[in-house]
């Protein structure tokens, strides 16, 4: 399989402190690339750079062998890289079906004028028929039409992961999506990003969550203080000394 | 066929009933920023059309003042002068915004009702449009301004700086003071214009002081922003002597300028030593309880204008209303003794051009006449 | 759905457009001149709110500026027909044109602004043109404006009275048409998503920027297309209509009505041009103070606008569970 | 060049006025983000105060002072009371009350119009009308005292918010209005406190400047637009940011007028233009906050 996504030398630093330091590290096509490490390890500042967020002091991202690295948020979505966001970003004033409409922002082909004169129904039909789809994907089918304020935090994670869809990516990043989930919710989060790999898209996933990660993830990246410490299987990640060290570290620290 | 004679009969009565009353439109602002002036002149009509009636009406028949509040919104001043009509108005009075009274105009111009302001002084709502029904009484911008300078012919000015503040009455002002003092030969050295919401008037002073002119030219009409700049003339120690238009007439200023006014020079319509305005006087505070001012005398002679036409044509009907009006002379409170509103070959601003006066501030009280007319 | 017949179904929006066009111009002809005429500057404010309910209310910038583009729409047609003497369709052209050109001027830079600082822009372009008006000499007539002019005649007609009120109703009806479609679109999505996460919008491909700028020019211009409507209501147009206080009133409508929700600006804008003049017979000058108050009240009895009475209402009827 | 010092002091003095107006927004924004533009509507009513005790009465100035700025915080404190904690507590959006304030200020304005006649009235300066000079800088009683009690309350407010156990609460609110309550800060107490501290600030302002623009029903919106052009020049971040915008605006304004070779009636203009030149440029403020 090639890479989709190729991260080279990326580099982050906020004034003195680096928070990212050469980091290299590929995603290929379909598969389900776990990034983990301690708090502080550099995780959530390699994610907004990736997405766009952050401004990389130096390095390199490729996307389809496009370089990313420094466009918009927005331009990075348009080419097929969707994201979540750990604490889940609705758009309050819309249901849920809208939410994950907006998600198809940049599938949309009509024009604004076409819009105006009523042409675009067809398309506004297509697409919100393939939103309700995405809605009954990740379980939400009968809270298409709620308020996305009535929602509870783990349904409004799973609207976080149909609106991502709806953008109809080839790459998914996932921002600690365990985080804040009950267990079962977790189980059921897994199944969905496994049915999300099943469809051919790659998954890059941002975790803090060992023991959520481990089982789901095709291959493991490991961080710390900026820097990938360890990478590979699963299996081999787990009992990598390196790994247990900075893990037992970070859990002791506390 | 009982019931149809019954409803007819009780519509003629309607009838008779509306034909009690000849009814006055007025359209004022009661909230907007031209409520210090409309408000007065207002009370002014109101005491003077009860002045009417007490004596038996007009043609046998009371007059009916309708008022209306336009807020100073020129929008719904149209709408309101079209209420006004609907609802029966021979005449309308209009002692809103100038703004306000020209957006009137294109409704009493194309409804063909007889409309008249006896307080804006705006020259451009009668050479804007070419409105046969309508006529204005205020003193112009271009007669105040001549009305001073000949008053000033004696100090032999060359050299003159000119302040007004942004309101629309104070620019349009401002404009006709320019026209005059640049058709009586003198040199404008400084222009400055003092914005509403100013904190100080002190750059504007300055900047005047700098020009070192023979006088200074007041033309504007906001009256808290004529303060900012007496103070500011006073703070500065300023000498040169001080023109104003004829918002410096209002009674307020005795008050909200204490200390800052003595000496300025001021044009007027008013002359508190003419008999008739002495009369008005006595008879306003008998009955009211109140004290006037010119204010109200522009809307009491306002007023009596619209009856005196509406006598003198005989009818209420609206065209011969216009004719009566267009060719009506008549003495009022306003303007110097012997002063009459004519409308002569057509023109529309009945005030005379030679009727308005020039006082001095002596401490802060409103001194007598000094100068009469242009000549 | 397929077994219907397209003809059909393409018709119905156009068939209810129609029925409204139909109902609002066709009252226009049982008032009198003087309902007529408050009728014609009502339907204009429903005009404005609607605009500016899509800028405010759907894509969450507070701006200033609307009233000044009305005053833009309204002089610059008069200006380009009497006094560059243009043809009209040319004139009007022209007219959107400017209205395009400042809109795009002010909107492009300030996109880099959030919130109120936005406003402060447009309130600072309000007072400019007020400025720019007073000052503009022959051109605009300064303080005493323009006037003496008439609506050209159009292929020999020429609109008056309840037909120029139908004028105005088709303006209604093409504007609510032309921004409910908007706002049922990707792009009113979009500007709901700027408004309530402008992150999040970004990262589901949502040009945050481009969106505002389109809103904001898009609103502007619509505002200056009543304008031009306005310039022939009186056949005057002057400096005091395009001020600030109107814009502050505008907002007003709007947020009583119900931010966000085009029959919320309705019912703004007709509630609010309306109270004064049900208000001044009533309550003398202090028509303006209880106005002030009802306000107020409206806010803090129902923050989401009066259309939430309305949805509470509809919400018991539908029996479907309440927010 | 001794205009130049004339203008500047008279300048400080109208920059000071905007300074307080902008303090009195950035007293209730640090707590509540709410931004109230009736403050303008309050430098008036302090300044009919000031007509009534000052005018009307000629109580002596400290005690009408004194008595119109305890009423200032009584209104400030009923205003709060009344439109914005049923709002907060509602869990209602920002915005509605930002908007029920911009409501109020119709209100207060319509109050007055209804109760006084309306001209101007008259408002005493502290001193009388006099000049002092100090070497090249001279300026009016009124411009220097004006200066001297803003400084005074702009001090005062710094150390409030820098130096004490309060300030330091309501700086936590600000922050974090959810943690602030966690931490066993009464929030309505100090929602209260900070309109009522704001309707005293901005009631200053207006009786400082008052004895210039006089007490009248329209007075307020443009004192409004001032104060908080002030503010957003110098930034909410600091105590310091309307102070400092406040005296820029207030200079611009006036050296403009003065120096600036344009026709009179577009000087007022070049201000408007300057702000918004400003404000794309540098749309933060002058002053950064700490982080």
């Amino acid at each position: 399989m090639s890479a989709l996504l190729e991260v080279r030398g990326l580099t982050k630093r906020f004034g003195g402190l680096t928070a990212v330091h050469d980091l290299d590290f590929e995603v290929r096509e379909g598969e389900i690339l776990g990034v983990i490490g301690p708090n502080g390890a550099g995780k959530s500042t390699t994610f907004n750079l990736i997405a766009g967020t952050y401004a990389a002091t130096a390095g390199d991202v490729r996307f389809a062998g496009e370089p990313i690295l420094g466009l918009a948020p927005h331009r990075i979505a348009a080419r097929g890289v969707m994201r979540t966001f750990q604490h889940n970003r609705p758009f309050a004033g819309m249901p849920v079906i809208d939410n994950v409409l907006v998600g198809a922002h940049t599938r949309f082909g009509a024009t604004l004028w076409s819009v105006v004169l009523g042409r675009s129904r067809a398309e506004e039909a297509r697409r919100r028929e393939r939103a309700a789809e995405l809605v009954q994907f990740v379980g939400l089918g009968e809270l298409a039409r709620a308020d996305v304020t009535t929602l509870s935090f783990g349904q409004g994670r799973l609207l976080e992961i149909a609106r991502a869809l709806a953008g109809e990516p080839r790459l998914i990043l996932f921002d600690e999506p365990a985080a804040g989930l009950t267990a079962a919710e977790c189980a059921r989060l897994a199944e969905i990003i496994r049915g999300i790999a099943a469809r051919s898209i790659a998954v890059l996933l941002i975790e803090h969550d060992m023991h959520f990660l481990l089982p789901l993830a095709h291959r493991v990246v490991v961080l710390n203080f900026g820097a990938k410490i360890a990478d590979g299987l699963p299996a081999e990640v787990r009992t990598h000394p390196a790994v247990m060290d900075a893990y037992l570290g970070s859990h002791a620290a506390h | 066929m009982k019931l149809v004679a019954m409803l007819a009969a009780a519509l003629i009565a309607v009838a008779a009933q509306a034909q009690d009353t000849i009814k006055i439109g007025v359209i004022t602002d009661r909230v907007g920023v031209s409520k210090p002036y409309s408000e007065p002149a207002t009370e002014g009509m109101v005491f003077g059309a009860n002045e009417i009636n007490k004596k038996g009406g007009v043609l046998g028949r009371r007059l009916e003042l309708l008022v209306e509040d336009d807020q100073s919104k020129p929008d719904v001043s149209a709408a309101l002068a079209r209420k006004l009509i609907d609802q029966g108005a021979v005449f309308i009075l209009s002692v809103s915004l100038s703004p306000a009274t020209q957006q009137q105009q294109t409704v009493t111009m194309e409804a063909k009702t007889p409309q008249m302001t006896p307080m804006n002084s705006a020259d451009y709502l009668t050479t804007q449009l070419d409105n046969p029904y309508f006529w204005q009484t205020g003193p112009l911008g271009s007669v105040q301004i001549a009305t001073l300078l000949a008053h000033a012919k004696k100090q032999n000015l060359k050299r003159v700086a000119l302040i007004t503040d942004n309101s629309d009455l104070g620019q349009a002002i401002g404009k006709a003071f320019r026209g005059g003092l640049e058709k009586a030969a003198m040199q404008v050295v400084d222009e400055e214009v003092v914005p509403l919401g100013a904190t100080s008037a002190t750059p504007q002073m300055q900047k005047i002081r700098a020009a070192n002119p023979d006088a200074m030219f007041v033309a504007g009409v906001v009256t808290a922003t004529n303060v900012l700049i007496f103070k500011a003339y006073r703070e500065l120690g300023l000498k040169f002597p001080i023109h104003a238009s004829y918002n410096l007439s209002v009674p307020i200023y005795m008050t909200a300028a204490k200390g800052l006014v003595n000496g300025i020079t001021f044009v007027d319509a008013y002359d508190p030593d003419k008999p008739e305005v002495k009369a008005f006087e006595a008879t306003y505070r008998k009955e009211t309880g109140k004290e006037p001012a010119n204010l109200h005398g522009y809307g009491y002679d306002g007023i009596m204008l619209v009856a005196e036409a509406i006598k003198k044509a005989g009818s209420t009907d609206k065209e011969k209303i216009r004719a009566a009006m267009q060719s009506l002379t008549y003495g009022g409170v306003m303007g110097a003794k012997g002063m009459k509103y004519h409308f002569p070959e057509g023109k529309r601003t009945g005030f005379d051009p030679n009727g308005m006066v020039v006082r001095v501030y002596e401490g802060d009280r409103q001194g007598r006449v000094v100068h009469v007319g242009q000549q | 759905m397929k077994s219907e017949n397209p003809l059909a179904l393409r018709a119905t929006p156009l068939i209810r457009g129609a029925g409204a066009f139909i109902v609002l111009a066709g009252a226009a002809f049982f008032m009198g001149d003087y309902h007529n005429d408050v009728y014609r500057k009502l339907l204009l404010w429903v005009t404005l709110a609607l605009g500016y309910n899509f800028l405010f209310g759907v894509c969450g910038q507070v701006a200033f500026s609307h009233f000044a583009f009305y005053g833009i729409g309204a002089y610059s047609i008069v200006i380009f027909l009497f006094q560059l003497h243009l043809p009209f369709p040319l004139a009007a052209i022209c007219g959107i044109a400017l209205c395009i050109a400042f809109a795009l001027a002010v909107a492009i830079p300030s996109t880099r602004l959030e919130g109120f600082y936005l406003a402060l822009v447009t309130l600072a372009l309000g007072q400019l043109f007020i400025v720019v008006l007073n000052e503009g000499g022959t051109v605009t007539g300064g303080t005493g404006g323009i006037a003496n002019y008439r609506l050209p005649e159009i292929y020999g007609l020429r609109l008056r009275g309840p037909w120029y009120t139908a004028v105005i109703a088709l303006l209604v009806v093409a504007t609510y048409a032309v921004l409910v479609r908007l706002d049922r679109s990707w792009f009113g999505r979009a500007c709901r998503a700027v408004r309530d996460n402008p992150e999040a919008a970004a990262a589901m491909g949502v040009d945050v920027a481009r969106t505002k700028v389109i809103a904001f020019t898009l609103t502007s211009v619509l505002a200056g297309i009543g304008g031009m409507v306005y310039a022939f209501v009186d056949n005057t147009v002057n400096p005091p209509i395009f001020g600030i206080e109107n814009a502050f009133l505008l907002l007003f409508m709007v947020i009583v009505g119900g931010a966000g929700r085009h029959a919320g600006a309705v019912i703004g804008a007709v509630l609010l041009f309306l109270l004064p003049f049900w208000l001044s017979p009533l309550v003398g000058h202090h028509h303006a103070l209880v106005f002030g108050v009802l306000v107020v009240a409206a806010i803090l009895l129902e923050p989401r606008g009066l259309i939430g009475i309305y949805d509470r209402v509809a919400d018991r009827y539908k029996g479907s569970p309440s927010r | 060049m001794q205009d130049f010092f004339e203008l500047a002091v008279g300048a400080a003095a109208s920059g000071c006025v905007y300074g307080l107006i902008g303090l009195a927004y950035l007293l209730i924004i640090r707590p509540t983000g709410i931004i109230n533009f009736a403050v303008g509507e309050w430098a008036m009513l302090a300044a009919f105060g000031g007509y009534v005790t000052l005018t009307k009465y000629e109580w002596p100035y400290p005690v009408g002072m004194a008595v119109v700025l305890g009423l200032m915080f009584v209104v400030g404190w009923a205003t709060e009371r009344v439109v914005v904690r049923r709002l907060v507590e509602g869990g209602a959006p920002l915005l509605a009350p930002i908007l029920a304030l911009l409501g109020m200020l119709v209100v207060f304005r319509e109050s007055i119009s209804v109760t006084f006649p309306p001209d101007p009235h008259p408002v005493p300066d502290a001193f009388g009308i006099g000049r002092l000079e100090l070497g090249p800088i001279g300026g009016t009683y009124q411009s220097f005292f004006t200066i001297v009690t803003a400084l005074g309350v702009f001090i005062g407010a710094w150390l409030f918010f820098e130096r004490t156990v309060a300030g330091k609460a309501f700086e936590a609110v600000a922050l974090n209005r959810r943690a602030a309550a966690l931490m066993g800060i009464d929030l309505t107490r100090v929602t209260a406190l900070s309109f009522g501290a704001g309707a005293v600030v901005a009631g200053l302002g207006g009786l400082l400047v008052a004895p210039n623009i006089s007490a009248h029903y329209l007075m307020g919106v443009p004192l409004a637009i001032q104060g908080f052009t002030a503010l957003v020049i110098g930034g909410v971040g600091r105590v310091a940011g309307p102070l400092l915008g406040g005296l820029l605006l207030a200079l611009a304004e006036q050296l403009t007028v003065r120096y600036a070779p344009v026709p009179a009636g577009y000087a007022q203009g070049v201000p408007l233009v300057l702000l918004m030149v400003f404000l794309l440029l540098r749309p933060t403020g002058l002053l950064k906050a700490k982080v």
